[in-house]
């Protein structure tokens, strides 16, 4: 595990072309982590995610991606994601290749590649739609024991992971506490795992069954408070549901899109100016 | 509102509380469903045990959460889980009882679309797809469906089929081996639908005081059958009413303070 | 979730002839428990847990078994169970069906139990002996992606699974703190679930992950104050090494086995008389 | 040991501490490789992972423990996993660089027994079986055996194959596509075994000061070939000795401890 200020953190860990999952489900979503990805115009990627919120919004409109993995793209209890949407319906920056999961597909797809799988089962019964798109990945395979038909979904192992936590310790151990979605197995499936966290502690405010990353686990780290921001870190702040209801208005729209992120990504040198800017600094 | 002294909303979340029992399991979504689940626990049902898909088990929000996984939910949970747990011990293993789903598009069967309006390679509407909706629609033991009742979203055809109602209806889904009844009720801002015991196809159960059934029908994108007896329900209690007032505020003050976060470091 | 005493906790969940599972990996152990199923001449059970551990040579020995569902058959650090070994190299009391599986394969038949699946999947590789034993459970599928050979397991559901833990509260919700093993697992397979606490509390001192049992999920409990003895409860005993060394002896001999077990289970009304009896009772 | 300064077991146990670098991952198993991976721990590897199969990631226990899930392992571990998930997220996903393995017979393979002595359906002795073996003898990236070296358990022929070594030699191990190396070493009370290059017959590759060939030989079920280029191996160094011994009387106190609960309700 190597400690780096986030910029070189994800230029040692991103490459263009990758598949790449910021991980976090609600909580914990790598904010500062995605505008550094934008900040250094990583292009071609293939983002993966199971709720692509905010980030994949404006990774997707800053032209960072060409293919998405997901399973619910919308902006929780508000609405569109109105990049993606513009992405997949009018092909703007560029066109957007989907791969569509259900929720408990892709959370299988991740559990088989941290398990070194290349496949998950879950029972199959009537065919929706979603297996029948252009792209569908699912199979199906009869159970050996009853003969019934089950659906394989096949494994998922992003190149590299990116996750935000609360705490890293003096031996690079990680902890993550609150609701914790499938960070753990999108973590175990990559190749390489970047965790930005939000301080450092000399040992972890770790209960006996908390959920612990191991140092060995994780490629590199950076110390990045408030670096989950609008989304949460449990025990440090909460979710700014008010900024989740201002993007529809912002993304709405592809100049004052454009505009926002030049002034408050590409135009800030890193995530605490971008705090300051909007004020949620303390 | 003024008419009637209630939201569509409000009678609609009202009407669905009313239809959980109390210590049923249910899978919830964000929206009216959060809302009719912790007014049914706040009012009539205290035991009722809410699983949000973010992997809180027994959730107890004094404040309506705005996203699945708001820290509200976990700091009241009994456990959270992983999310792939969520889903394979919990939904797929038959825990739970009643799971809420609302769509874009619905029709005379109780399937839902929630995924694209056109075609799906070049869609005329990117909706935001399944989440958990599919595997809620198969395994939950019934469903109750919400949705704001128009033509366009009350549909002949489906755009795209993202979650299994009665399928082409007649005992197809039974057929197909699905665990899950289906959708049981669908609540919606005229009244409530429910399937035919033998056909299944969706017909108009109940109405809610002073809307008449010619208002449902050409709310109804596909000729819409009625119950041999149509029930009048009741408008929503002035307590129902009230618990639920006072929750949004709470709901509407949390969300709506400043968040300041500390840059140690 | 009903509160009993014991005795009726058993006589309430465990039938003659039912699939049991007394879970906990080494750690939490439901000593008390099996125990109860002795006093009340359960017979013809179907045994099922990863170690059968002390608790199951004792159920075996006594004749409550025929047949055996496990992964690892040891005294650990000691050597032989050698009330299983008697039933199986000379059928004493009674013969003894073996169903074998590795830790691997019967934690994956938990998980698939727990999920409502017939199965779950590993990767095969070499045949071992194991899957050509008399008996043998496992059969192979073609990953429908990579057409590489699969391993299937079939899944272990429980009629009841059996767990001690550390404390349960005013509405029945159960916290398991420390080594989990497959308890949850074996827990959310079974059809019943019967839980041995060691004490009852008004709310759980319980971390925000922390593994919980609702209460829902729980058929009966019972409050049982050093019911994994001699097995352990984290932050409550420690294992006693020194009655697992001394099993060694005990349980070598038919007839100093049945005395014990005459004077120290059956002759003893309930676990307190037991644990008083062996002096570890404060 | 008044000959040489050290038993057997210490000699073992220090010679296989010595084969485990430090920062790898040991997926240990209970008695001498749990002695061996502690001291190295203590001497050369301070950052030395150990992973238990109970669950416990990163575990320093500063007695040894006498089951593989005692509760000084888990108060002293970085992380405490389902068991499940030990297996499947860390072994079967290949993050384990060594394992340790014992039985009751092994081959000129490497091929371990712990199942049964005679026939599977009737057999002479019933031994434990399994466990996490065959996974850990398939995925960890080599496998350490540590094993008494005696004419029964080093057999020209297994009652039962329970976990793979090189399978039949030359290259089948690899062919059957096993993730892991296999038994790099096989650590007796004589010296070190090693597999040939080619054929991956174990051959006789080290030996501990004052043990000649024909003493081991005599203790080989079949007929033990020799490297060569035998090493002879250094004894136990004073330092590990007093670190093993400090440990080992620790251990003893800790597990002499008599156990009071207190019976509250």
């Amino acid at each position: 595990m190597a400690l780096l200020p986030l910029n070189e953190a994800i230029a040692t860990c991103v490459n263009d072309g990758d598949a790449v999952a910021l991980e976090g489900f609600t909580h914990l979503i790598p904010f500062a982590a995605g505008h550094e990805i934008i900040r250094l115009g990583r292009r071609n990627l293939h983002l993966i995610r199971m709720t692509p919120d905010l980030i994949y919004d404006q990774l997707i409109g800053m032209g960072c991606a060409t293919r998405l993995t997901f399973s619910w793209g919308g902006n929780p209890g508000v609405g569109s994601l109105h990049r993606l949407r513009d992405a997949v319906e009018r092909q703007w920056p560029q066109p957007l290749a989907l791969t569509e999961f259900s929720h408990a597909e892709l959370a299988l797809a991740y559990q088989a590649g941290a398990s070194g799988m290349s496949c998950g089962l879950m029972p199959h019964y009537a065919d929706t739609d979603l297996a029948r798109v252009p792209g569908a990945s699912l199979r199906t395979v009869r159970c050996p024991f009853t003969g019934r038909l089950l659906t394989a979904v096949p494994a998922v192992n992003p190149d590299v992971t990116i996750l935000h936590a609360q705490q890293i310790d003096a031996e690079g151990n990680v902890l993550i506490r609150g609701i914790v979605g499938a960070a753990r197995e999108a973590a175990l499936a990559a190749r390489r795992v970047l965790v930005t966290v939000e301080e450092r502690v000399e040992r972890l405010a770790a209960d006996l069954n908390a959920v612990v990353l191991p140092s060995w686990l994780i490629s590199a780290a950076s110390i990045v408070p408030g670096g989950a921001y609008p989304s949460y870190a449990q025990g440090y702040y909460p979710r700014d549901n008010r900024f989740y209801l201002a993007w529809d208005e912002i993304a709405r729209d592809r100049r004052t899109f454009t505009a926002w992120m030049e002034r408050h990504v590409l135009g800030m040198p890193d995530h605490a100016a971008l705090l300051r800017a909007l004020g949620v600094a303390a | 509102m003024s008419a009637t002294g209630y939201t569509p909303d409000e009678i609609m979340t009202v009407t669905a509380a009313r239809h959980l029992r109390d210590r049923a399991v249910c899978f919830v979504g964000i929206g009216l469903p959060s809302a009719a689940c912790n007014l049914a626990r706040m009012t009539h049902a205290p035991r009722l045990v809410l699983i949000y898909e973010s992997g809180t088990v027994g959730a107890r929000p004094a404040v309506l959460p705005l996203s699945i996984g708001d820290g509200e939910l976990a700091e009241t949970a009994t456990s959270i889980v992983p999310l792939p747990e969520i889903f394979a011990h919990y939904l797929q293993r038959g825990r739970v009882d009643v799971g809420f789903l609302g769509a874009a598009q619905i029709d005379r069967y109780g399937n839902l679309n929630s995924t694209v309006i056109g075609d799906y390679a070049h869609p005329k509407v990117r909706l935001p797809g399944a989440g958990g909706a599919s595997e809620i629609a198969t395994y939950a033991r019934e469903v109750l469906v919400i949705m704001k009742q128009t033509p366009r979203s009350f549909v002949a055809q489906l755009d795209f089929l993202t979650s299994a109602g009665y399928l082409t209806g007649c005992g197809a889904r039974a057929a197909s081996g699905s665990p899950g009844a289906g959708p049981r009720a669908v609540i919606t801002d005229f009244g409530v639908l429910r399937p035919h015991s033998e056909t299944e196809e969706l017909e108009l159960a109940a109405l809610y005081p002073g809307i008449g059934v010619d208002a449902a029908r050409a709310a109804t994108g596909w000729p819409l059958k009625v119950a041999a007896h149509i029930e009048t329900l009741p408008a929503p209690e002035p307590d129902a009413l009230a618990v639920l007032r006072d929750l949004e505020a709470r709901t509407r003050e949390a969300h709506a303070r400043p968040i300041r976060i500390n840059l140690r470091n």
